[in-house]
């Protein structure tokens, strides 16, 4: 079988170009791809659209760097402070940069990657009847019940050129082990034409399959497969990294204005090479307060035949 | 006796009490989090709790969360699904009351979390996240705010999360639990139910952008028991969400 | 929390009434509830609906014991041997009875039953365009694609009266643990509106409360559990039984004849209480050789904070 | 030189060399489990199989299996999904190939598993199963069929799973591999590909309820070798699926 292991920035460079619809965040709160987030920023991609549910402080980064044109999500922010201010300087002053927002709901932001997984060009919904973001919506329209019910919305599907998701385990292939939170994981990797697979360890074929149902993603959707330890710090993964709260809170501090924010970019970014460096400027005693020692393991599964 | 305790901690103690035993309840962050867990530990010991990224949970987590997809809300759970699958439960009608807050609210029971020029200049919301979904799909939802005049407005600039509109399916606001009292939205008027204790209905109307309905016999919201309290310090003990500067009772 | 245990007695009692629609053998050729199967017919249920993908030998059973009126299925018949003679003899000649067969294939069948689950009236599809199947087919409709691409076939939503299910473990309160094949049962236990949950084990909760990824049907959808090893057999369970092929061999040659039918009933299901008396009867070698005892264990997944 | 084989073993290799290496392919049980078992083992090392049950494999399973449901089957996959998630993929079109196989064929390749009174009396067939939806979504098609006059049929009964039709959108049928030859359906016609060895067109037309193109320098269906034959004998040593009392060649 074909190795897909990349380096993060050979994946970047390969899979992520100017223009590029780009799935991330999806996990929600957890396994939020922030090395990935910026090496994007570092190789100074343009004009993406970026997808997600409830986005947290990665796609507020992209935007306030400039990478964005367009956001479709549910929510767009700082989970730990609220607004995120890159974003509504975007988006009120078009600092440094005008983007257009599509605005969803989790569910309609869901259905949409659904409908592009499933390869339907809609699914309908009852979500979001009666509401503003439905109203005039590029991607939802009404729909017809043909069994004569009330009518219905339809969501149109979405197909990212790329989803980059962060997970526990891999196999050299990409066959991906997931476990915690999913939230919109699998449909993204499903809908999207290209995935990056980032996981704490790359481990034997033998690891992964031995819990099939544990394959949140088929090797044979995933495009590069990078093993970058504590990647989605400051995000959780569970079993291997605690949420790291200060750097949101930082963040929410120094990006309410944008010498602050360019200052944050200089130090966690730019002057940083990659994600090892990024740890090493935590410092060892930061990593490995977050780094989870204890073992609450999954009760046992046996495949035996 | 009743020991001090915040407004914050009045408003857990009132959400707690919308939740009734064997409920289905979608659960939000922050006040709702913890009415869930201090209404599983009284009266609703077999109420089942859903989180939009997917978890269920039939009791709180044991150590305090910040997000819901924090590590510790994971461990114990019952499932762990995905997002599709709870808003599935959602859109199917097996969630009985659903708690949201929002930045703006107006008589209907809309809330706005998008965007608002109500101070003039545009001011960017971050958008609905689950609530939305919550507002169009549960049994019932539970609406929290901060009860300023700003907040409460006739009209709201954009409606996230739809109230009482004509040709609703389902649900729409039965409750709406303020700093100030707790109100009847399930008539899609709004109506006083109780007011916090000290608080005087001239208070709340001038809080109010809005017309608003209490009549003189309005009581007081019942105060929170010292088991209530003891409950919540232990679910919250540094205050993060519950505490006030605004010391009452 | 409510303890749901019941015997399967009570639970068939108590939830399965005449005329009911009963979605089983949702997994496929595994953990079809054989033993479910015999006690609805031992309590001579009358009139019922059956829905599944491809029932192998279990919808054969029920439909020559004359417990059926309609099927809702992509495939009725026994995989081992092909034909289910008990079907043909009912759908061909009205032998025991006649009955209503609404054909769709695994994917409709499948769509119908996920509506439900997903509280919509339909979900669109392309499959089936061209075909027999579709064609004034009771629940699949032409529908529109509101955003102009071709018209698609929305198929009507499903929702079973009950869901019968055969897992490997469950917690009291009805939190289910299952592994390997998965089919359709997620979808038809959230569709159903009440779900029975038969069970290798009941484990205490911290058990499924330690992966709870692996937790397909969450407790609050189940109205009812039931604690029946071997309660799948002769169709397998991974990790605890491997499929018993010579009695899907033998039943295959039996129903050939209404004769051969009665005596397979006779002796496998009337002169028999329960599967204790079913596993006592097939002898305790047999049942020991098709008990699973080595181990296959899924590698470690540790949920730590 | 070659040795001795089934007409199964050679529609076993005949259905491998449809597969093209990196190819996704649903496989369905008997000879096309075996087909992709040795276009694995051969040509096609990085094939992928998908199974309607929801399992994916990169390789077939260690022991044999009756059914796509046997243990072994889920032991050493790549992944264990739902029904509806390889069924999404197979409809997003992910999948290159699909085997199916049917009690009637027709000159469009259309197939017939659901009813039929070929033989004067109605007789009620198991049905589609996921072969409809293989048939309907796969990139293209692969027919295995019993040569027989009386399921050669110029109209099937009933479309089980669509052959070539007006409006289209992907796929449909490409070959049909029958125990007499390998046919060509991608032009909507079935003309010969190849005649077993020892088949002559008469055979052929005879065995055919409908008139086909057999052009006359029609070439013998390429025999086995010994590493195909060692394969399939691994793989099937019983000859549960590839038994055959004629042999041949």
């Amino acid at each position: 079988m074909s190795d897909k292991r990349r380096s993060l920035r050979e994946a970047i460079a390969e899979q992520v170009h100017d223009g590029d619809t780009i799935a991330l965040g999806l996990a929600l709160e957890s396994g939020i791809p922030f090395a990935a987030v910026h090496e994007i920023i570092r190789q100074q991609r343009r004009d993406l659209t970026l997808v997600g549910p409830i986005s947290d402080m990665a796609f507020d980064q992209m935007i306030a760097a400039g990478t964005v044109a367009k956001v479709i999500a549910a929510w767009v922010g700082n989970v730990a402070g609220g607004s995120g201010y890159g974003f509504r300087r975007a988006y009120e002053q078009g600092q440094p940069r005008r983007i257009v927002m599509e605005d969803h709901s989790n569910f309609s932001v869901g259905l949409a990657l659904k409908a592009a997984a499933m390869g339907l060009p809609f699914l309908p919904t009852f979500t979001g009847l009666g509401g503003d973001i439905v109203r005039g919506h590029p991607r939802i329209r009404p729909v017809d019940d043909p069994f004569g019910g009330p009518t219905l919305l339809a969501v149109g599907a979405l197909r990212p050129d790329i989803a980059i998701v962060h997970v526990q385990r891999a196999d050299p292939q990409g066959n991906a082990h997931l476990w915690g939170n999913l939230g919109l994981t699998v449909e993204a990797a499903y809908a999207a034409r290209r995935t990056i697979v980032i996981c704490e360890e790359v481990v034997p074929e033998a690891v992964i399959r031995s819990d099939p149902n544990r394959t949140v993603i088929p090797g044979f959707l995933v495009t590069a497969l990078v093993e970058e330890p504590g990647g989605a710090l400051p995000s959780s993964v569970q079993g291997y990294w605690r949420r790291d709260f200060a750097p949101f809170l930082a963040y929410h501090q120094l990006s309410r204005t944008l010498d602050g924010f360019q200052s944050w970019l200089r130090e966690w970014v730019l002057d940083l090479p990659d994600r090892p460096a990024y740890l090493r400027h935590m410092g060892e005693a930061a990593v490995e307060r977050l780094r989870v020692t204890d073992r609450r393991l999954a009760a046992e599964a046996n495949f035996a035949p | 006796m009743t020991s001090r305790y915040t407004r914050r901690e009045l408003m857990v103690v009132a959400a707690a009490r919308e939740i009734r035993d064997h409920e289905v309840v979608f659960v939000g962050m922050r006040l709702p989090l913890l009415g869930f867990g201090l209404a599983k530990a009284t009266h609703a010991p077999d109420a089942v709790g859903l989180f939009e990224n997917g978890v269920i949970r039939d009791r709180p987590a044991e150590a305090f969360i910040y997000t819901m997809g924090d590590p510790p809300n994971i461990v114990g759970a019952v499932a762990c699904l995905g997002l599709l699958d709870v808003m599935s439960l959602l859109q199917q009608g097996r969630v009985d009351v659903g708690f949201i807050g929002g930045a703006e609210v107006d008589p209907l029971g809309n809330l706005n979390t998008t965007r608002t020029s109500s101070s003039g200049a545009l001011v960017r919301l971050p958008g609905s996240g689950g609530a939305g979904d919550i507002a169009s799909l549960a049994g019932r939802t539970v609406l929290i705010m901060e009860h300023q005049p700003r907040r409460f407005r006739e009209r709201v600039d954009y409606v996230t999360s739809p109230g009482h509109f004509p040709g609703r399916r389902r649900g729409g606001p039965a409750t709406l639990i303020t700093t100030l009292g707790v109100f009847d939205l399930s008539s899609g008027r709004v109506r006083a139910a109780s007011l916090h204790p000290g608080v005087t209905p001239q208070q709340v109307r001038e809080a109010t952008g809005f017309p608003i309905a209490i009549d003189d016999h309005t009581p007081a919201t019942a105060t929170p028991s010292a088991d209530e309290l003891a409950y919540i310090r232990h679910a919250d003990p540094e205050g993060f969400w519950t505490g006030d500067s605004m010391k009452t009772g």
